[in-house]
């Protein structure tokens, strides 16, 4: 067991405690920073890969955009402090008796599926790379993903605006 | 290469320019009349909906991600042409609905998602296809702003779908960790048969199961198609459906051949689960587009035991009745959306009476219910048989035998609504209903489709011939 | 001759009277439609026996085929032989006297002369059809307008009514059609896949899947047919129809279920026809007898005749069931027969109904001296349902008999008498409608001011009864006309005992 | 072939007259008032052609009567060479019906001029005559079995109508349907019969039925011998059911009890159906076949002569305890075909063992005569009194002189007194009774003396007596078309018992000579003079005797009078039996459980689907849960499955 | 203890997802939803990259793969708030059990 080893675990732990809190705190305000700490955590667990660009991504979307969409629609939406109502108890246990099927389950089906390994080569996740396959044409190369990606985001973006303009009009009324 | 690759990506080029035109001239301008810009979608989308007739041969463009056919152009035009008739249909909606332009900015977003996904060689593009069609819908679906049970469908779209992507793509992610691979021939050659690639199966399955609105993945569908305003209803259901269908067929019989067994067993439990459920739950609705939305998961049910048959059959049997689908479908939709839209009835027991002041819409109507039941002279009749034709083709014959009394209920509630049409007489029948000539001339269309297509055989042939290199 | 003609003129015709501007043109329309139908059937007649004579052929004449799904082995396949020759004049018969009945009509006229004329073009379609795919379509494409015809037009309990025939007859179209997908894929497996009833023919299915098929396609058509217990549509159905639908329903649609069983089922699988004889005689026997005695309890005048058909459909069923060339001839004639005399049965009780407003037995009474024309029509129609000699219905069940006492197994013949007892039945719920509704004293006052037929009705009530008395009187021609056909179909029965 | 066409313009006529009459006798006027004329004229035609064709076949064709086919077309081909043939076959027996029944028919067309010229439906009347003469004529003539079955039921249908003539009687409709129906019953059994013979038999034709199946060396005897059903051989099934159709067209006991019910039809109607002609059809069915019955199953036989016996016994007894006279006429006609049935069934076959047969068929004919001549009385009767009931007549034969006369010889004639016709024929089975079966003898004897004793009571009760009131003397005894058939049967009564009938008409058709044996007809013929004595003695005056006697008699009288409640069994097993057992379950299993079944279906499924609706909760957390539970069980099926 | 690999990565990531599962069945805030939401497709992104380095480090299939689910989450994430923000207009609430409505 060496040092990465025991980061990886650290983070693993953090990942998963915080993933909890989020979840599970009946503070939303709370809940959102829980996401964002949890958020964070993955984000050095990309790190700890050696995968620095996407790391740099998560931090980007997830916590400077996503977790911030998230609290201004909290502050949008509900007072701070007010704890959020509290779920039935058989909803509950029924919740939980799925999730954690589905994890034994899939836990299971992970843990015997006997994955090969292959470590001669070394990921070559570098900016530059991602950059140019981003925007190659041709073999290897994601550019018709990331054209429809931006065809994506333009809908979103209209239907997001769409959505919002009633709430203009309701305020200048 | 580059005329060739203009052609292959012919439709997404069109649907593109249609959504850039529409954003970058009209957006602005607020002289612009809503039916000059219908009319001018319109236009683009019959274009695109005979660009089938061009047909490139067999490729595979960028990084073999994006394929393309004539089968795959023929759907294409399947869908332009349901969202031309479409927005033919609730033109009436559309004049006075003061965001038109990002209405079709959406749906345009949306049939261009489903293109990508149909062409989708690729696990990667075809989840962005398949995101990009539904992220758009959702919006739509909240068009009637006014409308809280509009805002709950969305919701319900949006919840629904995001929890459906994410199992989708822990299923992806699972094929991806077993062949390591996102092409879709290198999976389906790489795929090995245990029980990891069966759960990871299951979950695309799943996915799949989610937009086609089989039980036990359907049930935002009726909340979602009562809430939302008729057009994307009949977007949904219609163009949607048909869309995530073709590409079904694609997936289970290409890349998922080698779990041909688990696929035929899942397929046997959820179709008849389809059935059942959707026709039970149809029987007892009181709202006419949540019965549609029932009607509908019941139809797919037969389309699910379709796929269990030999493929070629399949294929074609499925591809010819998501066509006669798309005019049956949409011509119910259409008549409802004008009443809905210029009387706001809904309900069944509304159409009580219908036929004593709209004789027309009253046909129209009956014609679609008696094609989405099965019965001849109508298309839906073919539809049907050929889907149980396939489904018999290995041997399936209890499976028939189910889809055949499911049949007996769906006959049921659809002959009930004809009954309210025609036979009930009411006190205070709905009045007279203007209809648009666009929206009566995409009713006739309609009717001619649903009364041609069965008719008129060459049209199932067209769709068979592209079977056969299978 | 051409046989799409048959169909053609029916569309046409359907076709033209929408755009019919008023009450009067539209039966016009539909009346002309009728009678040109009607005489193309003759014309028909006269061409089959032509080429009869021409050729000694058994086979079926006037053949023609389109494809129309080749993929799939689907053919528009038409032709005839003596057997739908008959069913064909049955129709055309039934048709223009059932237009005549209509000539009076409040509401929606295009409307129901359309659904008319539809409905007639699925029977014509039905009886041509030679590929069973187009067979099935036509069977269906004859549902819908029933179930509209009672609904909009009916009386009574007309919508429950028209649920109940639309979803039993349905029931019996998914029956069918998990039939036809077995006949298709069972038959020629190594060859290529056919619905063609000719080529289904040669390459009989296994013995195996003839033993699950068989009954799918037999009760299918059953339930067109009335066949013990699926019968239950009929009473209801019958009763509730306006009086062209329920002489359209009576006279042709149950016909087709009893083609369907005949042509399709025991003609393509007559291993497992002989397989099962032994039951589907002693459910035709059940229906007969049962449906006899049923009728003595019912008190309304179309449910008498309801019921009636049960029993006498029943007969259809036996004759089918006994599978010998008697037998079957018998059955046949019995349709043919059934059909006319029903009809005008019907015709007579709308009339009836039209003047006095009510179907009630115990309303009734003595309209014998108010009403003659249509009271003889009515006790006509009822001795021909006894099977008096003289019409049709005697010559078709004593066919059916002699064809049933052909097989000297002891449960045969258990169901044959039962049958014939049937006929004692007969007499007595037919001379209690006929004693209390025509004869009698007059028990209302209102009756001695109605009138009598008028020209149509009578005009109506001449084509089926003409029908049923030359029959009834010369019962060669009809039997020529079946013999060397039924001679095709019993060949290949005889050839697997 | 001009014997053909005798026998196709015989039949022609009254066809023509019920066509032309039936159609448009209703529409045209002229039509509805000469409807009369015109059909007797026809009936005239008929008589004429008929008489030609018997007269030569009789006089030419001595001394052997060949069975001679006229012609034979086949009307409906079935599939296993059998066919039913139209054809005529003429012999002695069916010349001799056609001359009866043409005859018979004739004068009842006349009586009926005067008799029902009042009738508003007057055309109606002679169309169905006019269907019920073409109908017997085609019976007798009838080359077939089957063919007889269709001209048999055509006989039934016009005989229904002629009962419900006056259809605006309850009582008229009931008794007509009752007639239909009973015989209906009847002819089941004759039906099946009939295909059982002709299953065997390989044919329906008669010559060749008779010769095969009489023939003991035949492959078809052997056939029919040999199967069996309960321990009876086909054969005496077939035979016994044919006797079964018989039985009940000629009211042998117990299917008799339609006949005195018929007597709600016009009088002259029930003179020619219910006495001369269509009554007699099932003794005319047996001779028909009587070679097989009487060569292959001789105990069937012994059968038909005991029921025979019975109901004439059985019916002479009621006759003597009824006061409507038509009814005391039917019972006595029902006891007067008894003795030719148990005739038949005394007689054997060929040469003098044929007596029987003879005799029978010879009181067929004379009884014709007389007995229609009885009822055309009583029309005329009925005619001027307005009543059937005896106690409404007495002392007319001051008013009505002829009917007098011709009724007292025709009461004569019945009771087998000398010269008169019935002696002769009853002489002759007494004769053959007591040579095969004394017993028979014995009881026959007795119900002779009874048939002379009620006879004797009607004549007594309506001619002499006291006069009653409520006599309409306005339009006197009828019109001379009344009176000229009345005289006419009179004289046929009296004359026709001197024919040497068996020369003419026996078994095999080689005449036998008739013999008449003055010793043996001493005790008949006592007895019914004691008979009439008897009758004279209680009736002659109005009396109290009769009553008193009834009432010394007590319960068993009641009984008697009641027709032994035969009817009120029928009543219970049809109403209480078949309607409420049968008919009503079956109408109730109908609507409740066959129907109540299809209905449970579409509740059950209208139930289940109320039943899941909870599934669609419109809670997203809950679909979202649905749907992993169904990821999760896929996943274990699939699981589960593939190992 | 066995050095830290795929198996241990995927351990964390099924926990993960489960995690998030559990709190889209429970949370009855729709804003804590999507948080549920968006850490299953975190999830999804650590199986993705852990794939792609351990297995398939040929190419970047599985880091292109997470990226673009980013973006669509967030585009995703964008609509739902519209979503949920026009919702709370219409009935003041964002709580998924005051949006059932419609149902049966």
């Amino acid at each position: 067991m060496d040092f990465k080893d025991i980061f990886f675990y650290l983070i693993a732990i953090y990942i998963l405690g915080t993933g909890i809190m989020a979840v599970s705190t009946r503070k939303i305000f709370r809940a959102s920073i829980w996401l964002l700490f949890s958020l964070i955590g993955i984000a050095a667990f990309y790190f700890w890969l050696n995968l620095e660009f996407l790391a740099a991504v998560q931090v980007a979307v997830y916590v400077g955009g996503i977790v911030v969409l998230i609290i201004f629609s909290i502050f949008l939406t509900q007072k701070t402090g007010n704890q959020m109502a509290k779920t039935g108890t058989q909803q509950t246990i029924f919740a939980a008796l799925a999730s954690l099927l589905g994890f034994a389950l899939t836990a299971y089906l992970v843990y015997q599926h006997h994955f090969g390994s292959n470590q001669t080569q070394e990921l070559d996740a570098s900016i530059e790379n991602i950059g140019t396959q981003m925007l190659n044409p041709g073999d290897g190369g994601f550019l018709l993903p990331f054209e429809a990606v931006s065809m994506l985001l333009l809908s979103a973006l209209i239907g997001c605006i769409v959505i919002a303009m009633k709430i203009k009009k309701e305020e200048t009324a | 290469m580059g005329l060739e690759l203009l052609f292959t990506l012919k439709h997404e080029l069109l649907i593109s320019l249609s959504i850039f035109l529409l954003l970058f001239i009209f957006v602005g301008s607020n002289h612009t009349k809503g039916a000059t810009i219908i009319h001018i979608v319109n236009a683009l989308l019959l274009i695109s909906v005979f660009f089938f007739l061009f047909e490139p041969k067999q490729s595979f463009v960028f990084n073999q991600m994006f394929e393309s056919n004539g089968l795959i152009q023929f759907q294409k035009s399947i869908l332009s042409l349901g969202l031309l008739l479409i927005s033919a249909l609730s033109f009436q909606w559309l004049k006075h609905h003061k965001n038109v332009i990002e209405f079709y900015l959406l749906l345009l977003s949306s049939l261009l998602g489903m293109f990508f996904m149909i062409s989708a060689a690729n696990m990667l593009f075809f989840y962005l296809g398949l995101e990009l069609a539904t992220i758009p819908l959702a919006a739509a679906a909240n068009f009637d702003l006014e409308k809280r049970k509009s805002g709950e469908a969305a919701m319900k779209l949006i919840y629904s779908s995001a929890f459906s992507s994410a199992l989708l793509l822990l299923g992806i992610s699972f094929v991806y960790g077993l062949t390591g691979s996102l092409n879709f021939t290198e999976i389906s050659e790489k795929i090995p048969v245990n029980a990891l690639s069966q759960f990871a199966f299951i979950l695309v399955f799943s996915g799949f199961a989610f937009k086609m609105s089989v039980v036990p993945f359907h049930l935002w569908t009726a909340d979602v198609y009562e809430g939302a305003p008729v057009p994307v209803t009949a977007f949904l259901s219609v163009v949607s459906k048909a869309a995530i269908s073709f590409v079904f067929v694609q997936v289970l019989f290409k890349v998922f051949i080698h779990l041909e067994l688990s696929y035929t067993i899942s397929l046997a439990v959820v179709s008849i689960c389809t059935m059942l459920l959707g026709n039970l739950f149809a029987m007892r609705q009181e709202n006419i587009k949540r019965f549609l939305a029932f009607s509908s998961i019941a139809q797919v049910g037969y389309i699910l035991i379709a796929l269990m048959g030999s493929h070629e059959v399949a294929q074609s049997a499925i591809i010819y009745f998501l066509l006669v689908y798309v005019f049956s479908n949409l011509a119910a939709f259409g008549v409802i959306g004008i009443i809905s839209n210029s009387l706001g009835k809904e309900n069944i027991s509304d159409y009580k009476g219908f036929y004593q002041q709209n004789k027309f819409l009253s046909w129209a109507l009956a014609i679609a219910l008696f094609s989405l039941a099965g019965v001849p002279p109508t298309a839906g009749f073919f539809g049907k048989f050929f889907l149980i034709l396939a489904a018999a083709s290995k041997g399936y014959y209890l499976l028939i035998v189910i889809a055949a009394l499911n049949m007996i209920i769906s006959f049921y509630y659809y002959l009930r609504i004809v009954r309210n049409i025609f036979m009930e007489t009411s006190e205070n029948p709905m009045p007279q209903v203007l209809v648009q000539p666009i929206t009566k001339v995409a009713l006739i269309v309609c009717l001619i489709g649903m009364i041609v297509l069965g008719l008129y055989g060459p049209v199932y042939e067209y769709i068979a011939a592209f079977a056969k290199p299978f | 001759m051409n046989l799409l003609l048959l169909i053609i003129i029916p569309f046409l015709t359907a076709v033209v009277i929408l755009t019919a501007k008023d009450f009067k043109q539209s039966r016009s329309i539909a009346l002309v439609g009728a009678s040109i139908q009607l005489v193309l059937a003759f014309f028909l007649l006269n061409q089959y026996q032509a080429a009869k004579a021409l050729v000694q052929t058994e086979a079926f004449v006037f053949e023609q085929s389109f494809e129309w799904f080749p993929s799939l082995g689907i053919q528009f396949l038409i032709g005839v032989d003596g057997i739908s020759i008959a069913m064909i004049l049955l129709t055309a018969l039934v048709v223009v006297a059932g237009i005549l009945v209509s000539f009076t009509m409040e509401e929606l006229h295009k409307e129901f002369f359309f659904l008319l004329i539809l409905l007639s073009l699925g029977a014509y379609g039905f009886f041509i059809s030679l590929d069973i795919f187009t067979l099935f379509f036509f069977l269906e494409v004859a549902v819908i307008p029933k179930f509209l015809l009672i609904g909009i037009w009916g009386s009574g309990a007309k919508q429950k009514s028209a649920m109940k025939l639309a979803l039993m007859l349905m029931g019996g179209s998914a029956l069918i059609m998990v039939g036809l997908i077995g006949l298709y894929y069972f038959s020629n497996e190594t060859g290529n896949r056919s619905f063609n009833m000719l080529v289904l023919a040669q390459y009989p299915i296994s013995y195996a899947a003839q033993l699950v098929f068989f009954p799918f396609l037999f009760a299918g058509f059953g339930v067109f047919t009335a066949l013990f217990p699926f019968h239950t549509w009929v009473p209801d159905g019958h009763s509730s129809a306006p009086t062209a639908a329920s002489m359209f329903l009576a006279g042709i649609s149950m016909k087709l279920g009893g083609y369907g069983c005949l042509r399709v089922a025991t003609y393509l699988m007559p291993d497992a026809a002989v397989h099962y004889a032994p039951i589907i005689i002693t459910l035709a026997s059940i229906a007969i007898i049962y449906g006899a005695f049923a009728t003595l309890m019912q008190t309304d005048l179309k449910y008498i005749n309801a019921y009636s058909s049960i029993s006498h459909c029943g007969f259809v069923i036996l004759g089918i069931g006994m599978l010998n060339k008697t037998a079957i001839v018998g059955a046949v004639m019995q349709m043919v027969s059934h059909g006319l005399m029903t009809a005008l049965f019907f015709a007579a009780i709308g009339m009836m109904y039209q003047r006095t407003h009510t179907r009630l037995v115990s309303q009734l009474g003595g309209l014998l001296k108010v009403m003659p024309f249509i009271s003889s029509v009515f006790v006509i129609a009822g001795l021909c349902s006894l099977g008096l000699p003289g019409f049709s219905g005697f010559v078709s069940e004593m066919t059916v008999f002699v064809g049933a006492w052909q097989n000297p197994n002891f449960w045969y013949r258990l169901a044959t008498i039962l049958a014939c007892a049937s006929i004692v039945v007969t007499a007595v719920y037919i001379l209690r409608a006929a004693g209390s509704s025509v004869m009698g004293p007059i028990t209302q006052k209102n009756f001695l001011h109605l009138t009598d037929a008028q020209w149509n009705e009578k005009l109506a009530a001449i084509v089926l009864l003409s029908g049923i008395v030359i029959i009834g009187i010369a019962p060669f021609l009809l039997t020529d006309l079946l013999s060397s056909s039924t001679d095709v179909l019993v060949e290949k029965i005889i050839n697997t005992f | 072939m001009q014997n053909t066409n005798l026998v196709l313009l015989t039949l022609a006529s009254p066809l023509l007259a019920f066509l032309l009459l039936g159609i448009f006798g209703s529409s045209s006027n002229w039509l509805k008032k000469g409807a009369g004329i015109i059909g007797t004229l026809l009936m005239a035609v008929s008589f004429f052609f008929a008489s030609q064709l018997s007269l030569a076949y009789f006089l030419n064709q001595t001394p052997n009567h060949t069975q001679q086919i006229l012609f034979s077309y086949t009307w409906l081909q079935f599939g296993s060479g059998l066919s039913i043939d139209m054809g005529a076959l003429l012999d002695a027996t069916s010349a001799m019906m056609l001359l009866v029944v043409t005859f018979i028919s004739l004068m009842v067309h006349v009586f009926s001029l005067g008799y029902m010229h009042n009738d508003e439906r007057f055309a109606s009347y002679y169309a169905y005559l006019g269907l019920f003469t073409f109908s017997m004529l085609g019976l007798v003539i009838s080359a077939n079995i089957f063919q007889i079955y269709m001209f048999w039921e055509l006989v039934g249908v016009s005989s229904f109508l002629l009962i419900g003539y006056y259809f605006n009687k309850q009582s008229a409709v009931a008794a007509a349907k009752k007639a239909f129906i009973v015989t209906r019953f009847a002819d089941l059994g004759f039906l099946i019969g009939i295909l059982t013979l002709g299953y065997y038999g390989e044919s329906f034709d008669f010559l060749t039925l008779i010769g095969r199946l009489s023939d003991v060396q035949s492959p078809q005897f052997a056939a029919i011998g040999v199967a069996s059903f309960a321990g009876i051989s086909a054969l005496t099934w077939g035979l016994l059911l044919v006797f079964m159709g018989g039985a009940g067209k000629s009211a042998m006991f117990p299917l008799h009890i339609w006949l005195p019910d018929a007597m709600e039809g016009p009088t002259p109607v029930s003179a020619l159906i219910h006495a001369a002609t269509m009554v007699v059809a099932g003794v005319f069915l047996v001779a028909r076949l009587f070679p097989i019955f009487a060569i292959a199953a001789p105990h069937t036989l012994d059968i038909i002569a005991y029921i025979g016996i019975f109901s004439a016994l059985f019916a002479a007894l009621i006759a003597c305890t009824q006061t409507d006279i038509k009814r005391v006429l039917a019972y006595s006609t029902m006891s007067q075909i008894g003795f030719m049935m148990f005739a038949l069934g005394v007689s054997g076959y060929g040469a003098e063992n044929g007596a029987g047969f003879s005799a029978s068929l010879f009181h067929l004919f004379t009884h014709a005569f007389f007995k229609s001549l009885l009822f055309l009385g009583a029309g005329a009767i009925i005619h001027y009194v307005h009543s059937n009931e005896m106690e409404d007549m007495g002392g007319l034969r001051k008013h009505m002189p002829i009917t007098h006369i011709s009724f007292l010889i025709a009461c004569l004639a019945i009771s087998g007194i000398p010269p008169f016709a019935g002696f002769f024929s009853k002489e002759a089975i007494l004769h053959a009774a007591y040579q095969s079966n004394p017993a028979i003898y014995y009881m026959a004897l007795f119900t002779s003396f009874l048939t002379a004793f009620y006879m004797f009571r009607l004549y007594f009760s309506i001619f002499w007596s006291t006069q009653k009131a409520a006599q309409d003397n306005a339009h006197g005894e009828g019109t001379w078309s009344m009176k000229i058939p009345l005289i006419l049967l009179a004289i046929a009564s009296v004359l026709f018992g001197f024919i040497p009938f068996s020369e003419y008409v026996s078994t095999d058709g080689k005449p036998i000579a008739t013999h008449l044996d003055v010793l043996f007809s001493i005790a008949p013929v006592t007895l019914g003079v004691l008979g009439i004595l008897l009758a004279k003695q209680l009736y002659q005056k109005a009396s109290v005797k009769p009553q008193k006697i009834a009432l010394a008699l007590g319960s068993a009288y009641g009984f008697v009078k009641n027709k032994f409640y035969i009817d009120e069994v029928y009543q219970y097993i049809t109403k209480k039996m078949l309607f409420a057992w049968v008919a009503r379950p079956a109408a109730w299993i109908d609507k409740n459980i066959i129907d109540g079944f299809y209905l449970l279906l579409a509740q059950l499924t209208q139930f289940s689907s109320v039943y899941i609706k909870g599934i669609q909760s419109g809670k997203v957390q809950a679909y979202a849960m649905y749907f992993f539970a169904g990821i999760l069980s896929l996943a274990s099926l699939l699981f589960y499955v593939l190992k | 203890m066995t050095p830290v690999g795929l198996p241990h990565i995927l351990l964390l990531s099924t926990a993960l997802f489960f995690i998030g599962m559990f709190g889209f069945f429970t949370r009855r805030n729709l804003i804590t939803m999507l948080m549920s939401l968006e850490l299953m497709l975190n999830s999804v992104n650590i199986n993705f990259v852990a794939f792609n380095k351990y297995l398939y480090p040929q190419n970047l299939s599985g880091v292109f793969f997470v990226i673009f689910i980013i973006t669509i989450a967030a585009a995703e994430a964008a609509v739902a708030i519209a979503i949920i923000i026009n919702l709370f207009r219409s009935s003041d609430s964002i709580d998924v059990t005051d949006a059932e409505e419609m149902k049966f």
